[in-house]
C-alpha cells in the first residue's frame, strides 16, 4: 500500500471536527495511524473555481506537489476536496496549457509535480487496502439492531470516482454491514444535499435536506450515515430549521467513521459523538439496551 | 419583466462562439433536448431556465438571458447532469465558466449571496491558505444583509454548544509561497470578452 | 522486360518506356477520362486542370473530362475513342474502383480492347470528398492520374477464370430474416441449410403479440412460415446448431457446424409432451426464456407452443439425471416413442455450399446497464419484451396485463430510447422502439384503461402507416411527454408506486409522475458474440458492431466477402417488413450468384517464371491456400492457378524475384509509386 | 543492375532541395493499402466526408503481404517523405495471415531505414479495418504533422550505398548497410 498523507481539508478543523476525530481514531484502531500532510492548503472547493480557473488549479496542485514530495497519495475524507483534487490531477494531465501554467507556478516556489499523486477517499482505502475482513475481525462491539441509511452525497461518486458505482454505491454499505448494523435500502444515496445553498438560499436548500431526511425516516433508519462534512452540516445543523418548516421526526446524522469507531470499541467521546446537534445518544443507548 | 420576444439583435455571436469554445462545450451543438440534465438536477425546482434551456440559449448566443439567469448560481456542482448527458456535454463545467464570466462582467443580481460567498472565499484562501468557516459565514452574512443573521442565531449557538464554532483563524505556514504561486499562474485567457 | 535486369528486379526508369512500344508491341495510345461526378468531384478538384495535365503525359493520346463518366454517354465516349483514335489503354479518374471498375472494364471491352488494359483512379473518395483545399486536392488528383497513366503502360491482356459454384446455400439464423431468405431460395429450387442456434426457429418475432402499425397478430403471420420451412423439400432445418468454422471461398464454402445435443431424437418425438407431464419436477422451476423469464418451466420442455420443430428438449444444466445420475427417469417411461437419449453427444458436420446468408439478428439492450431506471431493483419495472409476453394471449398471464402481484396497473410509463441515442451505451437510434412503444401504449390502454405516459426524445415514425398510427394513439389520450426520464424511485410509503422524474421539455418544467408500472423500451444492439461470428465468416463489422454491408446504398446486402450476404437486424436495427425485404434481397443475390452456375474470378493470380526460380522453397509455406507445389524433378516452384487467390504474399517474398502477379506486377506498382511522386 | 539503378535515382534530391523551406514544405506520403481493409477505410472516409491531410497518395495492393520492402525503399529513393502501410487487423486478413508477413517485414525494414539515417516516424504500419475511417483520418493527419515537423527527407548516406541497399532487397539486407542486428533478425522466422 502506497504511503498516505492525510488531507483533512478546512471543514474538518471547524464544523466537521468529529469527522477528523473519528477518522484518526478508526485508522489508529486498525493499526494504520494517520499522518497529516505538512502545511496543506485549502483545495479551493467550488467557490474558487467559480472565479478563476487557473488559480483554482494552482491552489489545489500545491497539495498534490506537497504529497508528491513525500511520495504519498492523499487520503481525502471531504467529498468536495476529493473531487477538486482528482479533477485537478486529471485536468493537468489532459490540458497541456493548464499543465504548463501550473507547473510554472509550482516551480516559482520550488515545488514540482510529475502527476503520480492520487486523491483517495477513506471508503476506498478501507474497502480496498485494509479490507472489510480486517475490519470485521477488529470489531469489538457489534452494532446489532442499529438501522442505518447510507448517504454518499454527490461528488464522491460523480464524475471522477472510480472505486464505486455511481448509481448504487456499495463501499460504505459493506463497511457498515461489517459492524453488524443493518443497512436500509435508501434510494437517495447519491442525491445532492444542497451543498452551500442551505446557507446562501435557505428556502432552496432546506427542501433538499427535508427530502433526504424524510426518506431515511420512512425507510425505518435510526441514523443517517454520511461521508462528507458539508452533507453532515446540512443534514444535522439545519435539521431544526427543516423541522420548523416541515413535519419531521428528528434523525441523528453520524459520520460513517463514527459508526465504525463505535464498533471498534473507541469511546464515544473520542469519536465526537457529542458534537452532533441532533443528539445520537438516545438512539445509541436504546440500541445498546435492546442488544443487552 | 423582459418581453418574451427576441430579435436577432439580441443575439451575441461572440458569446455563442465563446461558449462553444469552452473545453468539451462544442458538444452543446449536438444537444437533442432530452431534458435529462434538467430532470436530474436537484436544484431545478428553483431555476428560471432549465439547464437544457440555458445550453440552448448559450449556443444561440443569448448572452443577457444566460448571464442574467438565476440558474447558474443555483448549480451546486453535483455533476449529475454531466454524468447523465447522453451527448456528453460537460454541463457542470459550463456552469462554472458562466459563473466566472458573470462575475467578470458583473451582470449578476446585486445582493445575490452566491457570488459574494465565492469572492469572500477566494479572498480568505488567497490571504491565509485555508478557510475558517465561522469567519466566512459571518462575512457572508454581513455582506448580504444583516436580517439573515437573526435567523442564524440559533444555528450558531448549536455550533458553539457542540464545539464546532471556532474563531481561530486557520492559516498555513508558507503564505508567501502561496501568494507567489497564485501570481505566477497568471490569469485565464478564457475570461476575456 | 524487367526480368532481364536479373536479381533485385529494380524498377524501370521514369520516361524510358513511356509512349514507346513495349516488346515490339504497337505504340501505347492512352485515353484519360476525368469525371466531374456532377459536382461531387468538380467542386473540390479542378477537373479541367487535371485533364490538361493528363494530356501532357507521355503516351496519352486523348484526355477528356465529362460530367458523368459512368453514364451511358460517358461509357460511349470511351468506346468511340477506342474505335476512332485507336486507343489501346484506358484510364478513368472518377470514384472508387469498388463502385465502377466493372463498369469501365465493360466499356473498354465494348470498344474492342481487352478489359484489363484499363486502370481506374479514385479522385472522389480519396480526394474531392476528403479534402477542402481545392489546390491541394487537385494536385493530389493529378498525381494519382499520373500514376495510373504510367502504370497502364505495363498492363497486359488477361483472361478471367471461371469456376463452378455449388448450388446449395447456407442460411445462418432462423428468425424472420432467415426464414424468409430460406423460403425464397427454396422456392427458387435451391437447396438450403437453415441452421438455428436455439431449439426452435421463429426468433424474436415469435415472442411478439401484435405487430405495428397494422396490429395483426405476429404468431398468425409467422407460424405458417415456420411450418412451411419444416415441410419444404428443399430446406434442411437444423436447430441447436452453430457454425464453428468456415473454409473455402465464394462458390465453394466448406462450413463446419456443431449440433448441440437435444437428448431427444428429433425424428422420433411427436411433441405429445407426456414426458413433460411425467417429469419428476411437479411444476416449473426454471425461468422460461421464451416468456422472458416471466414463467417457469421444467428441465424437459417444449421451447414454445408454436415451436418448429415441435420437439421437446432437455436442459442438461437443470435435469437431475445429468447432475446426479440418479433420476427416476419418469420421462423415459412416459415416452411411448422411446425418443429420449441421455447419452446424445455433440456432433460435428461439414456442409458444402456456394453462398451464405447471415441472418443472426440482434439482442435487446440489457436494461441493467442503465441503472437509474431501476430495472432489476424495482419489481414493476419491465422491459418491453417482457410486456410483449404479458400482452400475448399465449403468454404467462394469458394476455392479462398485470403487475407482479397480480393487480392491474392504473398508471403506466413507457420510456423510449433505453440504451439508444446515448454515447455511454449505444449512440444509434434503434428505429423500432418509437413504434413498438406506441403499440404497447395502445394495447395497454385497451386492456387496462390505465393512464399511459410515453416519454420520448423525438417521435420517429417514418414508415408506411406509421404516422397515422401515431396519430391514432395520440387521439386515444395517451400522454405524450417529450423528455427523457432521469430517475425512477420507489417511495418508502408509496405502496410500490414508482416516482418518475422527467423534464417535460415542451412545457419547460420537470414533472414528477407516479406510475405503478414502468416499461423500458430497450433498444437493439449487435449480439454479444457478433465479433466472434464476424471472424468466423471473415466479414466486417462497422464501428458500432453491426455487420457491415459492402456499400450503404448500392450493395446493402452484400459483404466484402464474396458470396456472403446479410439479412435482417444483424446489419442494423430494422422492423419486420424491412427485414423481410432485405432477406428477399439477400436471397435474390444468392440466387443470382448460384443461378449462373459459375463465377468469374479476377485474374490476379501469381505465376512462377520457371527459368528464374532457384527452387529455394521460400514461397511454399507462405501460401495460405497450399497453391504452391515444388516440382522435384525440375527443382522449381509451381503455382496451381485454380487454388491461387491472388494475395501476392509469395511475390513479395521470392528472393529471386521469379514470381509475378497479374494486375499487380512489380513494374506496375513501381510505376504507380513513381507516378505519385514525380513532380509535374 | 547498377546501370539500371543509376537512371532510377534521378532527380529527387534536387527536387527536394528546391522546396526545403520549412514553411511551405508539404510532405509527400506514399500509402500502400491492402484492398480489403485499409483501402475500404479510405473509401469510407470519403463517403463519410471526413477531412484529412491531403499529403497521402494511396497505392492499392491486394494484401499488405504483397508489399515488397523494395516498394518502400523505392518510394524513399524517389522522394517520398514518408511511407504508410495499411493492412487488416491481426486475425482479420482476407488471405488468412498476409498481414503477419507484412508486420515481420516491417520490423526488419524499420531497422534498415534507421540504419540508413531515415527517421523511424517516416515509415508507419497501421492496422485499419474497413470500418475505421476515423482511424485512417487520424493516422493520415498525425503522419503528415509528424513529417512536417521532421522536414523533407535528407538521405544521410551516399547515393551509391543507398542504391546497394535498395538493390539487395530488404528481405536479405546486406550486413554492411543494415548492420548486424538487422542481419540477425533475418534468421528469426
Amino acid at each position: 500500500m502506497k504511503k498516505l498523507a492525510y488531507y483533512p481539508g478546512c471543514s474538518l478543523s471547524g464544523t466537521g471536527r468529529a469527522y477528523d476525530e473519528s477518522l484518526r481514531a478508526v485508522f489508529a484502531a486498525l493499526g494504520e495511524p494517520l499522518e497529516e500532510l505538512d502545511d496543506w492548503n485549502c483545495c479551493g472547493a467550488t467557490s474558487y473555481m467559480s472565479i478563476d480557473k487557473g488559480k483554482a488549479y494552482a491552489l489545489a496542485s500545491r497539495n498534490l506537489a506537497l504529497a508528491e514530495r513525500e511520495d504519498a497519495d492523499l487520503l481525502t475524507p471531504c467529498n468536495a476536496c476529493y473531487l477538486v483534487l482528482e479533477k485537478t490531477r486529471r485536468h493537468l494531465a489532459e490540458s497541456a496549457e493548464m499543465g504548463g501554467r501550473v507547473r510554472h507556478a509550482l516551480d516559482a516556489v520550488g515545488l514540482g509535480y510529475a502527476g503520480v499523486v492520487r486523491a483517495r477517499h477513506p471508503l476506498e482505502v478501507l474497502t480496498q487496502d485494509i479490507g472489510v475482513e480486517r475490519l470485521k475481525e477488529a470489531v469489538k462491539e457489534p452494532l446489532k439492531g442499529l438501522k442505518i441509511a447510507p448517504y454518499y452525497g454527490c461528488q464522491i461518486v460523480r464524475p471522477y470516482a472510480t472505486f464505486d458505482d455511481q448509481y448504487h454505491p456499495q463501499t460504505m454499505d459493506q463497511l457498515l454491514k461489517a459492524t453488524g448494523a443493518k443497512v436500509v435500502e435508501y434510494p437517495f444515496k447519491t442525491r445532492c444535499c444542497g451543498a452551500s445553498q442551505t446557507g446562501t438560499l435557505p428556502e432552496v436548500g432546506l427542501h433538499l435536506v427535508y427530502r433526504l431526511l424524510n426518506e431515511a425516516k420512512a425507510r425505518g433508519a435510526d441514523v443517517l450515515a454520511v461521508i462528507c462534512s458539508l452533507c453532515h452540516f446540512n443534514l444535522d445543523v439545519y435539521q431544526s430549521k427543516v423541522r420548523r418548516e416541515y413535519d419531521l421526526e428528528p434523525i441523528p446524522i453520524l459520520y460513517f467513521s463514527q459508526i465504525l469507531g463505535l464498533a471498534l470499541g473507541v469511546p464515544a467521546k473520542k469519536l465526537g459523538i457529542d458534537r452532533c446537534v441532533v443528539s445520537a445518544t438516545p438512539v445509541l443507548e436504546r440500541r445498546a439496551a435492546h442488544a443487552a | 419583466m423582459r418581453p418574451n420576444i427576441r430579435t436577432e439583435a439580441d443575439r451575441s455571436p461572440e458569446f455563442a462562439r465563446w461558449i462553444t469554445s469552452l473545453p468539451g462545450a462544442e458538444k452543446i451543438r449536438e444537444c437533442m433536448h432530452c431534458g435529462l440534465c434538467s430532470a436530474s438536477c436537484p436544484l431545478f425546482a428553483y431555476m428560471d431556465y432549465s439547464p437544457r434551456q440555458l445550453m440552448h440559449l448559450g449556443r444561440e448566443g443569448f448572452r443577457d438571458d444566460v448571464l442574467g439567469s438565476f440558474t447558474i448560481w443555483l448549480c451546486t456542482s453535483c455533476y449529475q447532469c454531466t454524468v447523465e448527458c447522453p451527448r456528453q456535454i460537460p454541463v457542470t463545467e459550463i456552469m462554472y465558466a458562466l459563473k466566472r464570466r458573470a462575475i467578470e462582467e458583473k451582470v449578476y443580481t446585486p445582493h445575490l449571496p452566491i457570488p459574494v460567498l465565492a469572492r469572500e472565499f477566494r479572498r480568505m484562501v488567497t490571504d491565509r491558505g485555508r478557510i475558517s468557516e465561522s469567519w466566512l459565514v459571518m462575512k457572508l452574512l454581513l455582506k448580504t444583509g444583516v436580517h439573515r443573521m437573526f435567523g442564524m442565531v440559533g444555528l450558531g449557538w448549536d455550533l458553539v454548544r457542540t464545539g464546532r464554532f471556532s474563531l481561530r483563524k486557520e492559516t498555513i505556514r508558507d503564505r508567501g509561497d502561496l501568494a507567489r504561486m497564485l501570481e505566477a499562474v497568471g490569469s485565464d485567457a478564457e475570461a476575456v470578452s | 522486360m524487367l526480368r532481364e535486369n536479373g536479381f533485385g528486379s529494380g524498377p524501370t526508369s521514369g520516361g524510358k518506356t513511356n509512349g514507346a512500344p513495349v516488346n515490339g508491341d504497337p505504340p501505347i495510345r492512352i485515353g484519360v477520362y476525368v469525371c466531374h461526378c456532377g459536382t461531387n468531384i468538380a467542386r473540390t478538384v479542378d477537373v479541367e486542370r487535371v485533364t490538361e495535365k493528363a494530356g501532357e503525359l507521355p503516351g496519352v493520346t486523348i484526355a477528356r473530362d465529362y460530367k458523368y463518366m459512368c453514364s451511358d454517354p460517358g461509357q460511349e465516349l470511351i468506346k468511340e475513342d477506342i474505335e476512332e483514335l485507336g486507343l489501346n489503354r484506358i484510364v478513368v479518374a472518377s470514384c472508387s474502383p469498388n463502385l465502377h471498375e466493372g463498369t469501365f472494364r465493360g466499356a473498354t471491352a465494348a470498344g474492342g480492347l481487352n478489359p484489363f488494359f484499363f486502370q481506374m483512379v479514385n479522385i472522389r473518395e480519396h480526394a474531392s470528398w476528403v479534402h477542402e483545399d481545392r489546390e491541394s486536392a487537385t494536385d493530389k488528383a493529378i498525381d494519382l492520374v499520373r500514376a495510373a497513366v504510367r502504370r497502364v503502360h505495363h498492363h497486359k491482356a488477361l483472361e478471367t477464370r471461371r469456376v463452378p459454384i455449388k448450388p446449395e446455400v447456407l442460411v445462418v439464423g432462423g428468425g424472420i430474416a432467415g426464414i424468409s431468405a430460406a423460403l425464397t431460395l427454396a422456392d427458387g429450387g435451391k437447396h438450403v441449410y437453415l441452421i438455428e442456434r436455439e431449439a426452435s426457429i421463429g426468433g424474436h418475432m415469435a415472442q411478439f403479440d401484435k405487430t405495428f402499425p397494422t396490429l395483426d397478430c405476429a404468431a398468425c403471420i409467422l407460424t405458417p412460415k415456420m411450418t412451411q420451412v419444416r415441410n419444404h423439400p428443399n430446406i434442411t432445418l437444423m436447430t441447436m446448431t452453430e457454425v464453428v468454422k468456415v473454409d473455402g471461398f465464394v462458390g465453394s464454402y466448406e462450413v463446419t457446424v456443431k449440433h448441440r445435443p437435444r437428448f431427444i431424437d428429433v425424428s422420433l418425438c411427436v411433441g405429445c409432451q407426456q414426458c413433460i407431464d411425467a417429469c419428476v419436477y411437479k411444476r416449473g422451476k426454471f425461468e422460461d426464456e421464451f416468456d422472458a423469464g416471466l414463467s417457469m418451466r421444467k428441465p424437459i420442455y417444449l421451447p414454445n407452443a408454436q415451436a418448429v420443430p415441435q420437439v421437446v428438449l432437455i436442459d442438461p444444466e437443470q435435469c437431475i439425471q445429468f447432475s446426479s445420475g440418479k433420476c427416476k427417469q419418469t420421462c423415459v417411461e412416459a415416452c411411448d416413442r422411446d425418443a429420449i437419449f441421455f447419452d446424445q453427444e455433440e456432433r460435428i458436420e461439414t456442409l458444402d455450399v456456394g453462398a451464405i446468408i447471415m441472418a443472426t439478428g440482434f439482442q435487446t439492450f440489457d436494461a441493467r446497464r442503465s441503472p437509474h431506471y431501476g430495472y432489476g431493483i424495482y419489481p414493476n419495472v419491465y422491459t418491453a419484451l417482457e410486456v410483449e409476453r404479458l400482452v400475448n394471449a399465449s403468454g404467462p398471464t394469458g394476455g392479462e396485463i398485470v403487475l407482479r402481484d397480480g393487480e392491474k396497473p392504473t398508471a403506466v410509463g413507457i420510456v423510449h430510447c433505453v440504451g439508444s441515442r446515448n454515447q455511454k451505451s449505444n449512440p444509434w437510434c434503434s428505429k423500432v422502439c418509437c413504434m413498438y412503444s406506441l403499440k404497447l401504449a395502445h394495447l395497454i390502454k385497451e386492456k387496462t384503461d390505465a393512464e399511459v405516459y410515453n416519454f420520448y426524445i423525438d417521435m420517429r415514425t417514418p414508415g408506411k402507416g406509421f404516422e397515422e398510427f401515431y396519430q391514432r394513439v395520440a387521439s386515444e389520450g395517451t400522454h405524450l411527454i417529450r423528455g427523457k426520464v432521469a430517475s425512477v424511485y420507489q417511495q418508502a410509503d408509496g405502496d410500490g408506486e414508482l416516482l418518475v422524474d422527467v423534464e417535460d421539455t415542451l412545457a419547460g418544467m420537470v414533472r414528477r409522475i407516479p406510475v405503478d408500472m414502468l416499461v423500458l423500451a430497450v433498444g437493439l444492439e449487435p449480439r454479444y458474440d457478433a465479433e466472434e461470428v464476424r471472424r468466423t465468416f471473415n466479414i466486417t463489422c462497422s464501428g458500432d458492431g453491426w455487420f457491415m454491408e459492402r456499400h450503404p446504398k448500392l450493395a446493402p446486402v452484400d459483404t466484402f466477402t464474396d458470396g456472403v450476404y446479410l439479412a435482417g437486424c444483424c446489419q442494423g436495427p430494422k422492423d419486420i417488413p424491412e427485414t423481410v425485404a432485405q432477406a428477399g434481397a439477400a436471397a435474390g443475390q444468392a440466387l443470382a450468384l448460384i443461378g449462373r452456375g459459375y463465377m468469374e474470378l479476377e485474374p490476379n493470380t501469381a505465376q512462377v517464371i520457371a527459368e528464374d526460380c532457384s527452387g529455394c522453397k521460400t514461397c511454399i509455406p507462405l501460401c495460405p491456400y497450399q497453391a504452391i507445389l515444388h516440382d522435384d524433378a525440375e527443382n522449381r516452384a509451381e503455382i496451381n492457378e485454380v487454388l491461387c487467390k491472388g494475395c501476392g504474399v509469395c511475390v513479395a517474398a521470392c528472393p529471386s524475384g521469379s514470381i509475378v502477379q497479374n494486375l499487380f506486377e512489380d513494374t506496375e506498382i513501381y510505376e504507380e509509386i513513381e507516378g505519385v511522386l514525380a513532380y509535374a | 543492375m547498377l546501370e539500371q539503378a543509376d537512371s532510377t535515382v534521378q532527380a529527387p534530391q534536387a527536387d527536394l532541395t528546391s522546396q526545403t523551406s520549412a514553411e511551405d514544405f508539404e510532405p509527400r506520403i506514399v500509402a500502400l493499402f491492402c484492398n480489403w481493409c485499409t483501402y475500404m477505410a479510405a473509401d469510407l472516409a470519403g463517403t463519410s466526408r471526413m477531412r484529412y491531410a491531403p499529403n497521402v497518395r494511396v497505392v492499392r495492393v491486394m494484401c499488405s503481404g504483397r508489399i515488397d520492402p523494395q516498394f518502400v525503399m523505392h518510394a524513399f529513393a524517389r522522394g517520398a517523405d514518408g511511407v504508410l502501410i495499411g493492412g487488416c487487423h491481426p486475425g482479420d486478413c482476407h488471405y488468412q495471415e498476409g498481414n503477419y508477413k507484412a508486420l515481420r517485414r516491417f520490423r526488419l525494414l524499420r531497422r534498415v531505414i534507421e540504419s540508413l539515417g531515415i527517421e523511424r516516424e517516416r515509415l508507419r504500419l497501421e492496422w485499419i479495418s474497413a470500418s475505421e475511417a476515423d482511424r485512417l483520418r487520424k493516422v493520415a493527419d498525425e503522419m503528415a504533422a509528424d513529417i512536417r515537423a521532421l522536414g523533407p527527407l535528407q538521405l544521410s548516406i551516399p547515393a551509391e550505398e543507398f542504391r546497394n541497399a535498395e538493390g539487395a532487397g530488404a528481405e536479405i539486407p546486406s550486413p554492411e548497410i543494415a548492420g548486424e542486428t538487422a542481419a540477425k533478425e533475418v534468421a528469426v522466422p
